[in-house]
């Protein structure tokens, strides 16, 4: 019965709801205008999509559940009490176009959060807008456009972004009608002056970087790039992503940047909710405020910006900047327990997060995928794979700020005990997961044949 | 110590020796000492849970709960007892995007069942996982429809889009290098007559309305489809999605693309989000279609299961080809509107929508009856929402209405002002609201 | 790490907690009358404590999670409505002690609710102060004996108990200092009115009883049963327990009892909690209201008791006669479908639950304890086992109102199946659980060398 | 149809079939008509939660928010934001009294984890698994007083004793035949100078006593256990739980049996409940203990396990020889003080406590120096709370606080009033209600 879709307990006749008796004259909207046919939605008693839901939620993993080592994903504890400020009854039922008076208390709480913003990035001004972080980009890159257009520069059309960037950053800029240019990583991870330098003329309109990268290597060579995009009349995009380590150690408006967007899904301890709702502030200079494209009607996701307020209040400016410190001490610790048997293809410092390229020893042919999967036998979310795409079996794991030394241990000593498995029982490996709700899925029938609906009449 | 912080500093000495340095700063040696921040920040002190709430009340008083008659886009809609209590389950709550399809079925499993509804709602064949809201799934729709097209740059849009909507749509395509064209309004709604001689300029990716549009007004779109079509143009219907339990639906009328806000369903009002954007298609356009989808497929057992699939139109694939830059969107929204209809079902999400257009048919009569009310668009079909035109100072009774706890509409002008009503209200609160007009 | 005890997560110096700052002069407390030692409580961070009750919550069976069929517990649908109505902020920080004025909100549903329970009892007064069934119990019995020696009558020490009776009854009785009498059962299961004869004398208190007994048989000779109780000067005393079948068709007081208890966390709705927070009301005609005694200082559970209220207001004079003939309706369905391979030792009408001997077929060995255990591996509660005494492998099924007809279909079919696995694969049944989060847990070693701490250094 | 009944018409056709009988009343052809229901329950119609929600706010409005200054056995502390997210979870919600222990482990598991907390707060051996209340609990420490020594029916009470408890300890003791002695109090504290002679009476099963007792005084019981133990009674303290953070424990003061309210742990006000009641005793008495108790054991695979256990004390097994007849408690209130207890560790319980205990002293401090209040009992160590005289007319002086949004403490007689201050008082705060006075 649990596994079940909702339509598949659907019985004609049930009913979910209660409503009040409908106490007015019965208008009869004309027919050319109404559907013929009411929708087949499910139709079922309250306890039945209670219980459905309740059960399904035990297919899913959360944070709530254990580590959840996603790299550049920061899944950092969700405190409760973010909750229960966006739960606040003086805020939820409020009508985005109620008069500014009578919206005092939240308009207040929008402008700290702005000004909190504002002096954890070193920028000038924050826009609240846009609802996550893809949006942010978007969002930063129309800043940045509109600058260029605004002193009658419509030739800088290009982005230059590192080999090492999120997908969302060539995938923003495109939408903003900007053409994409990849730049170069050393073999240190880092990016190719070199490279960078031939890239650069009056056509760049910016660069986007997240600073440290997705290697979790921090650009040692920030000021030079800066500079050097700078004198070329382009402008600096940072990709807040990547933001959580450099909390209490250095803010993006330090760097030279002029444009940031920040997830405060990530980087605030706002909960990803299985894929948002999130929220991606831009931050920028403050000359470029005026460049603040419409991108949302109103305030942006609202309560999940009340949630990202509480996390700073109950920080404060005394533990945010532990942060940083603490979650990159968190990811070092597991770098160095781990480097001896899975390849470590970068050395030196890293960051909140670091990547391995998969198992040492190749020869027992369990790859990332496998490595992956088997960690969900053993209680541990799997860190983001096959990204980024300098490596062929990237696995890039941040364990944040918020985990526990035993935690840590535990998941090193998981990690440690599939590196065996691999050797011992690689079948074992290879066909896991087994104790997941599922095991593996195949990902090649649903993208060949797409089923995308359940059929009205199976 | 900080509840936030597990490390203790017998924790930090382990960990630091393990890594084989002094200090945390040694992790942080390759970061020049130029952009290193050199002060505390300029921040509150922490503060406890106990002073969070005392701030939380204080802001809380400097609000004002009014009794709503607002719309114009988002709706003071009832939200069944059941969904936030299943919503906040933190199984659900702290996951991420279900990107290990096998810990994720929970997710996976509500975003088909919100897919297979919102289809059904709208009449059209699929839909994907959600978008921001209804505007930006408006402007994501532009530029599918231009994807979409061969050899076009060009999308109209009517004059009955909510200009809200209209202006992200504007910015998007701004930037996108999309030219826009209009369609007027004659008496409040979209005028059709243009149609034909604006498609025919060429390179005309599409044509985006809006229903009930932003007057209200619920439009006739007989023959539009086949007009769009016959130009090669697809047909882009905006809807407010608890609507399409009454309308005719974008499916029924042709349209090619179904995109709207989903926040009628069940979302409270939040100042403005989060809320959630629909947007639903036909098999034809699947493969342009922007943002996530789940589809079902098998595990390795031959067991149902559900997985994000045709990913190849995405960006940590396809990077700058994508079809769109949205990656996390607003997820659990979605199970919020998913419950909304497995609990209203077709019954009741029609019975609300039908007792909110009978209060508002009400409400329009009884200020017609006040004598200083006059419709602003005469004879124009409406469903929840209209607009009327006032003999007085609109601004003042507005404000009046606000200080009985009253939101008296929105005023779309200097005289008119555009109403709102859903099951939530009452008769009493609407003879009030009306008994304060003098 | 997810099934260790908290104690052993805990490490010195973590924190879970944060207070403001003490503005206050420091007040050292008299070393003679502090304690010397902190307590060894738990130290630990909070998404720790958060991560290890919601994994231990994934240990847990409740009425969200499928059907509970429990004999007498009616483990209905609790409504989520009631949970917002409970935690509504306008009641739940009232001070027990404050000023009827400013609690006249609180006060006036709490009056509500007591008109609305004598209207569903026929009683003439309530008492919303106990906590629990058995507390009710306990408080209509001092009634009783408060009113025997308001007429200076203190031979009535005899209290009358039907042996089918929950076991609170003679418990609550001899908490109340009176003797315990047992009466007899006929055939059919309900009470020997002859055997009654010959207990009743001047030294009889009261008579308690529930109706439909813990068989879920009407006790069709209740007014004769009463007449002879009155007769003889006892009271009548209905135990709320099993109230659920009769809402809509008959109240205790038309059938003449004078004190009554419900349980709210049966009949209306309101959770369980894993054992409680209950509530008991107290009913009594109003003659006796004289004699409520004091059993809690202030109103009881009173955010169980807004639970209730919501319930029957959501339910209205409409619904909640729908109740009893509903809640009968699926009990007598699966007694139906079942009593071919499960021996039902009492043939004829029964109500909203009904007793089963184990299996029919009592050559597999396979007994009612290894059924129950099968069960919770297909998902379901067991039902109430080795209750009532009167049969030595009683299964006593409820399946209340609430459950859907694929729900009780689904239940069925399993307890078929179980049937017949016990034939062809017993062994398989009589280790069961398999499926569920521990295997059969050893209750003797528990009670032989009982530990009931965890130690502070183990 | 409703929504709580899923039984559709087409349903209770089939279910009757399989039955075998026509209608529905058929199943209750055994009743007699002359006790059934002939009319329609005189109960209000129908609401929906859009009903419910306004008439909760409606009567909401009738209760006004108060500064809690006031004691006397409930007070304001601070709920951590964790715990109702953690106890709302309906894992634990609607779950029932865990006899099935292979599913119920979540429940049992937190038991005991909480049965381990309270014996280390209590510095007892162990405890049960909880009571109703403070009041109960310490009536059932009377009952089973008598139970554990050997011909006895007499309980002492000090006056130093809550009234509220001592009325239900007067009523369980009443119709169990128990006879209570008394010890008086001298400047507010109990005087033990009687106790050797009481005792000497025969037939005493034990002393209950309070600390800090009814007018907030921390009490001296040097020698008291030794001077029970002498005559064969048993020493019973009762205490508000959150105070053994900081006080000498019913342990080390040498008592049998600790009992008292655990509201204190975190748990709201809520008008007086559900809280929750402890008791905690030593290995001897282990077996007389009254209420459900929860054992660590093994599963089938020898895997640690939990299990309710020592049933053989229990109404279900023992009936009328049963140590009580409590089954159901309040459950869910011992996961809510056992999640307050690891979130506050023994640091955080201690710095509340501390809070409280000193912005207690500041509040003494304050009102004294406003020349209108004096000591109620002068000299006496107190934590939290305190007794004062007041020169004025008190009640007024209340009326007005509570004007001002102040619950200004418990008047205990017309001229003497108990104030109590947790951590959730700020100084701005006590300064507003001294201001008050004039």
């Amino acid at each position: 019965l649990y596994d079940r879709l909702i339509f598949e307990l659907s019985s004609p006749g049930r009913v979910g709801y209660h409503l009040p008796k409908n106490q007015f004259p019965h208008h009869e909207l004309r027919k050319d205008v109404s559907r013929t046919k009411a929708p087949a939605l499910p139709e079922c008693d309250e306890m039945t999509v209670v219980r459905h839901y309740t059960n399904h939620s035990g297919n899913n993993f959360g944070v709530d559940n254990g580590l959840y080592p996603l790299g550049s994903c920061t899944m950092k504890y969700n405190p409760k009490i973010n909750e229960e400020a966006a739960n606040h009854p003086a805020f939820v039922n409020l009508h985005p176009l109620q008069p500014a008076s009578t919206v005092a208390g939240a308009q207040a709480l929008a402008d700290e959060l702005k000004k909190m913003l504002c002096e954890i990035t070193g920028m000038g001004a924050v826009t609240l807008k846009p609802c996550a972080g893809a949006h942010g980009e978007l969002t930063g890159l129309m800043i940045i456009r509109g600058y260029h257009e605004s002193r009658g520069d419509f030739k800088r059309t290009k982005v230059l972004v590192p080999d090492s960037a999120h997908g969302t950053n060539p995938a923003s800029a495109a939408v903003c009608g900007l053409d994409v240019v990849e730049v170069k990583s050393k073999e240190d991870g880092t990016v190719d002056v070199d490279d960078l330098a031939t890239k650069l003329d009056d056509t760049v309109a910016a660069m986007m970087m997240t600073n440290p990268n997705t290697l979790g290597i921090f650009e040692h060579n920030i000021t030079k790039i800066v500079e050097m995009v700078h004198k070329c009349g382009g402008l600096m995009y940072y990709d807040g992503a990547n933001l959580n380590p450099l909390l209490g150690v250095c803010r993006p408006g330090d760097m030279g940047f002029d444009v940031i967007h920040l997830n405060l899904h990530k980087t605030f301890s706002t909960p990803h909710g299985g894929g948002g709702p999130g929220s991606g502030p831009v931050g920028c200079r403050k000359e470029l405020e005026s460049f603040f494209p419409t991108v949302n009607p109103y305030q942006g996701n609202f309560l999940v910006e009340m949630r990202a307020w509480a996390y700073i209040l109950s920080l404060g400016y005394e533990y945010i900047k532990k942060v940083g410190p603490t979650a990159t001490l968190n990811a070092s610790y597991i770098k160095a327990k781990l480097q001896d048997v899975y390849e470590l293809p970068i050395k030196g410092l890293s960051k909140h997060e670091f990547v391995f390229n998969g198992l040492t020893d190749k020869s027992t042919g369990v790859t990332t995928m496998d490595v992956a999967k088997r960690l969900l036998d053993y209680g541990y979310h799997a860190p983001t794979i096959y990204f980024p795409l300098l490596f062929h079996e990237s696995m890039m794991i941040e364990p944040t700020e918020s985990e526990s030394l035993e935690s840590i241990d535990g998941f090193v000593a998981v990690l440690r005990k599939i590196a065996e498995e691999a050797k011992t029982d690689p079948e074992l490996v290879k066909t896991a997961p087994h104790n997941a709700p599922i095991s593996r899925v195949d990902d090649v029938l649903a993208a060949k044949n797409p089923v995308l609906t359940y059929p009205e009449n199976p | 110590m900080h509840p936030f912080f597990p490390q203790t500093s017998d924790d930090i000495k382990h960990m630091l020796d393990v890594i084989g340095i002094e200090s945390v700063d040694d992790l942080y040696k390759d970061v020049p000492d130029n952009v290193r921040l050199k002060k505390d920040y300029d921040l509150p002190s922490s503060q406890s849970e106990i002073e969070i709430r005392r701030k939380l009340a204080e802001f809380g008083k400097l609000n004002k709960q009014l009794v709503c008659f607002a719309g114009a886009g988002a709706y003071d809609h009832y939200t069944p007892a059941v969904i936030p209590q299943i919503v906040e389950r933190s199984e659900f709550l702290t996951s991420y995007t279900p990107y290990q399809a096998e810990i994720s079925q929970g997710t996976l499993h509500y975003i088909f069942e919100y897919q297979t509804m919102m289809a059904r709602l709208t009449g059209m064949d699929i839909s994907n996982a959600n978008m921001y809201d209804g505007s930006t799934a408006t402007a994501e729709a532009a530029l599918m429809a231009v994807a979409s097209t061969k050899k076009t740059n060009k999308v109209i849009l009517s004059d009955g889009i909510d200009p809200k909507v209209k202006e992200v749509v504007k910015t998007y395509a701004h930037f996108h290098g999309l030219e826009l064209l209009s369609l007027p309004t004659v008496n409040g709604a979209t005028d059709f007559s243009a149609l034909d001689e604006t498609l025919a300029q060429g390179g005309v990716a599409g044509l985006i309305v809006q229903q009930p549009n932003r007057y209200g007004i619920v439009e006739d779109y007989t023959g539009v489809a086949d007009r769009c079509h016959a130009a090669k143009a697809l047909l882009i219907i905006n809807s407010v999605a608890a609507d399409l339990s009454m309308l005719k639906t974008p499916g029924e009328w042709g349209a090619d693309i179904a995109v709207g806000e989903g926040q009628s369903l069940g979302i409270p009002l939040s100042w403005g989000g989060p809320y959630i954007g629909y947007m639903c298609t036909t098999e034809k356009h699947m493969r342009k279609m922007p943002g996530r989808i789940v589809g079902q497929t098998v595990d390795q057992d031959g067991k149902r299961a559900f997985v994000l699939t045709l990913q190849a139109r995405e960006q940590h694939i396809r990077r700058q080809r994508a079809t769109s830059n949205i990656c996390s969107n607003q997820g659990l929204m979605a199970l919020w509107v998913t419950i909304y209809m497995s609990l209203m079902g077709p019954q009741g999400l029609k019975e609300a929508t039908q007792m909110g257009c009978d209060g508002a048919h009400y409400l329009h009569d009884q200020l017609i009856a006040t004598g200083h009310f006059c419709d602003a668009f005469p004879g124009q079909e409406f469903l929840n929402e209209f607009c009327v035109k006032y003999d007085g100072d609109l601004a003042a009774l507005q404000e009046k209405w606000v200080e009985n706890g009253f939101m008296g509409g929105v005023a779309i002008s200097d005289d008119t002002v555009m109403f709102a009503v859903t099951e939530q209200r009452t008769k009493e609160e609407i003879d009030q609201l009306v008994a304060l007009i003098s």
